[in-house]
């Protein structure tokens, strides 16, 4: 039950920030069509979010989704920090949703084979919408790639800024379950290295040649290079999945909380 | 126009035109009609069509901000909608010969209007529920009728909207209820909503009648329905009830039923501030436009880089 | 004492908010000489905050300076707009200052004389502090708008974006002794309309001209004009004074608090 | 160079200035001094003056959520006076020859380091204290040895400095001691940080000395007095009963006293990470140069409008 309720914060973590991010965007598109399809994005993973912060909640006997979204602590949360970067120009969020979707599609994808039935459902019901939202940001990769040089140029930098947070999407918590890098890869994780229960989720670093190829791909149709940058360490070993953060996430936090703690007795 | 128009004179298809119009059937996008319709009409929806734009950035104001993921995805899905209705009526235009870019530089070159309210700022997470109560309930009484507008595609794109901006009233106004059951923070905050928001809304269905020089003309051409103050009235005797229901006082003194008239009588409208306002001296009036205008700005390389890429792809 | 912590509260709040906005140009200044001495203003408004807070909240039987910054909701902030307006470039900084500076010691130099000792000795304290920081701006105005084009272009659109607040710094509470403007300007105020005690404020109407001169004098010097813009409203003809802010001061608020609030309890 | 320096031969002088160096004395700016001194000594105090300014971003992180005016008040003075530093220090350097602009470049270009320590995040408040207990106290260590520093405007520069650390160290010092008699999340928060920068403080005092191939050429310039090793059982000693006194655990369960010795024991330091971090990998190096560059650039404008003025002021 521990190692459910920390997957799902893990992944509704990751949903609720990068959602977070999106909204942040609403009203400042470029266009009324990308007005619409990021607010479907960011609808899409708040969804996911909620389904999984529940989840998570009831495996571990806390209170509930809004609970955990708005009365943790920033060391509490446990998504990648890729998610909470601060929002840079157009270019660097189609590269981060890139790397974002293509990512998550293929973690989604195998999670539906996850024994737990409500992970499963979660994950089936997401891999229809991350299916879209990769399918739409890598149309545009590809526009600006292969549109304008200026173009070309923003999406180059977008990838050159969030490439160095690309490796920490196949890691777990240093705590918990973490898998030896020469374990097999690609199963659902059947072991609980806190000794209880059957495994639940899958070891994240088995989906790294799977987002390498679709990538691999999607650059090749923009004219896109992978940025040559080294990853980002965390401190002392611990990154976004230990609650270790970068600086961006308080002041996130403190506006996504504020009215939540402002009335912390008060019935939405 | 087609050939069988063509064929016509012009007198004969006014006569036509405003026949179609008597028996109050539509006007569609390929058929004849005065340039003064055409005109009027590109304004009338290119004015909805930015209202609805500019009336995203209050309350996307507070998306980031909604104290429970429930009411974040409920606002988040508002602002959406507001998004595609945008974009349907901007459609709507296009269908009477106008430009979308043409339009959008038409607003943030302050050339056209957009709704008067959205120039006063939402300042506590109640004011996206008074919002969509008294906000969206004001849009509804002005926009149900035009549900019969004239023009087809303008009728049409009204029936859909305004069944969403019902679904939207209805929302905001049990975020209220909500909030009216909850801690005496939260009333403070919905009555302070309420204050600020309700004379704003009254305006917003536009200078009295006698001050209404071109409500005339829209009425005979069907693109108008009723006044502005009968619609205003409308507004006042459904919305005073709800305003009981919640528990909350409407900042009017002057509020009281008519037995008369059978209607709720209300107090003087500050017409100097209404008149500030779609002037362009509203509290927000510059911070919305630049905020439109820097969107559209930032954005212009992106869409430059599209169409530089779909020319790639029909080469 | 209604009216003198209503008073304190007002100055108050305009120093810690601006002091707040100067605070967020740390590290970012085009010279080290600028950290310092923007840090210096701020600390200096920091300062009187506290000191006016205090004296608001000894009058006002409420809990101290901590209380008043950290866990009053935005209605209650007493601040004119012009203090939260957020940041904008360097022109924007020295013209908001320029502004901001010039009224509020043209204000304490009045309030030395007020009947509270309290809030006179604050105020004597205040004008030497008021008085470089006026004199570092001034200074600046005039480099930048006798320096180059695009300097001279920076500091009139800093002029222009703050201009529309300027009218709001000689106006009182909606609620609270306001002066009707046929009274004669210039006194301590010698009443107070709640009928209680000796006033202890100056009408801030009063100081007025001498702010149109001081200006006057520093954009003949900068070669600037007066800009041509409309006061900004307030909703329905309420705003800083009365509680009514503008849409930046929810963010700067849920910022500056969410430590503390996130600890109410704490001791720091 | 003075006329009297002139009229001696270069034997002579580099003679006279060991001679200085030998009896302790101080070497002024306008002193004839080897050439590898001045350079080696302009990076040092350029590397110094960098570290100031760059060590002003993770604190001011903190400074407008600071949660009692106090400690805004008390961490706003620190950063400021860190600015001054920094100025303080570019200016001996200007003494040597340097340029304030040409130093800062540099730096932006990442040719010149800065203190590897300011490329860690500060992720909850107490890391403004921790910063002001571990970061001051190991800058202080290493720097009271710099105020008997050969060169004169430095050696007096470190004692206006080393004064002003001490004081941050202390004020540092209290604000952990009063979380720690907080609540348990206050605690938390201080152990928190405290794990997180115990080893990054420890690296602030550079290789271990058999990886340390300049220190001897330094230390016989008498510009650098100790040797790495030396300063960081220094700080160990000093620290360990601080961390005791306060009630937090360091993160090292090799820490232990050898009676022997006479000092603590200590566990082995990542020197890999360490030399990710001095070569531009640690978890915020990017992050601060960028924020450096951006204020540099946004202030070019300033800068030339300055400049602008001033020559008009001149004609």
């Amino acid at each position: 039950a521990d190692e459910l309720a920390t997957y799902c914060l893990m992944l509704g973590d990751d949903a609720l920030i990068m959602s977070h991010r999106l909204q942040q965007w609403c009203t400042r598109l470029p266009e009324l069509e990308e007005e619409v399809a990021i607010a479907n994005i960011a609808l899409d993973l708040l969804g996911q979010a909620r389904l999984l912060l529940a989840r998570s909640a009831a495996a571990s006997g806390a209170a509930g989704e809004d609970h955990l979204a708005f009365f943790r602590d920033e060391h509490e949360f446990r998504n990648v920090r890729l998610a909470e970067l601060e929002n840079g120009d157009f270019g660097e969020l189609i590269a981060r949703l890139l790397v974002f979707a293509t990512w998550r599609l293929a973690v989604f994808s195998r999670l539906t084979g996850s024994p737990d039935p409500v992970l499963s459902a979660i994950a089936a019901k997401g891999v229809k919408e991350l299916r879209y939202h990769r399918d739409y940001v890598a149309q545009w990769a590809v526009r600006l790639g292969d549109g304008t040089p200026y173009s070309r140029q923003r999406i180059a930098a977008g990838l050159e800024t969030v490439w160095p947070y690309v490796d920490e999407l196949f890691t777990h918590p240093v705590d918990h379950g973490q898998k030896h890098p020469s374990e097999p890869a690609g199963e659902v994780i059947a072991h609980d290295q806190h000794g209880g229960g059957v495994g639940v989720g899958i070891d994240l670093a088995s989906v790294r040649e799977e987002f390498d190829e679709v990538l691999a791909q999607v650059f090749r149709a923009a004219t896109l290079q992978i940025p040559d940058v080294s990853p980002l360490p965390g401190v002392g070993g611990r990154a976004g999945r230990d609650g270790v953060h970068t600086e961006a996430m308080g002041y996130l936090l403190a506006e996504m909380q504020s009215v939540a703690r402002a009335h912390p007795d008060g019935t939405w | 126009m087609t050939p069988a128009a063509q064929a016509l004179s012009e007198p004969e298809l006014e006569r036509h035109f405003e026949q179609v119009i008597e028996r109050d059937q539509r006007i569609e996008p390929r058929d004849w009609m005065p340039d003064a319709y055409r005109k009027t009409l590109v304004r009338q929806v290119a004015q909805h069509a930015h209202s609805e734009i500019i009336g995203m950035q209050p309350e996307a104001n507070w998306i980031t901000r909604a104290p429970s993921l429930r009411r974040k995805a409920i606002l988040l899905a508002k602002v959406q909608d507001e998004a595609g209705h945008g974009l349907y009526l901007y459609s709507a235009t296009e269908t009477l010969g106008a430009d979308r870019t043409e339009l959008t530089e038409k607003l943030i070159d302050s050339k056209q209007k957009y709704s008067s309210i959205f120039n006063y700022p939402t300042l506590n997470f109640a004011d996206v529920g008074v919002i969509g109560w008294l906000v969206d309930g004001a849009a509804i009484c002005n926009q149900v009728p035009l549900c019969r507008s004239s023009f087809g595609p303008y009728a049409r794109g009204m029936v859909r909207i305004c069944k969403e901006e019902s679904f939207h009233q209805r929302q905001g106004f049990e975020l209220l209820m909500t909030m009216m059951r909850g801690t005496d923070a939260q009333r403070r905050m919905v009555q302070d909503a309420t204050d600020r928001w309700w004379w704003p809304s009254l305006m917003m269905f536009g200078p009295p009648d006698h001050d209404s020089p071109n409500t005339a003309q829209s009425m005979a051409w069907k693109i108008k329905r009723h006044t502005n103050d009968e619609l205003r009235q409308r507004f006042v005797d459904m919305t005073v009830p709800q305003a009981e229901a919640l528990g909350v006082t409407l900042p009017d003194p002057e509020i009281s039923w008519n037995d008369e008239r059978g209607h709720y009588d209300f107090g003087e409208i500050d017409w100097d501030e209404f008149k500030q306002v779609i002037s362009g001296n509203g509290p927000c009036n510059a911070e919305r436009l630049a905020h439109r205008r820097a969107a559209h700005e930032d954005g212009a390389w992106v869409r430059e880089a599209a169409a530089a890429y779909a020319a790639k792809q029909h080469t």
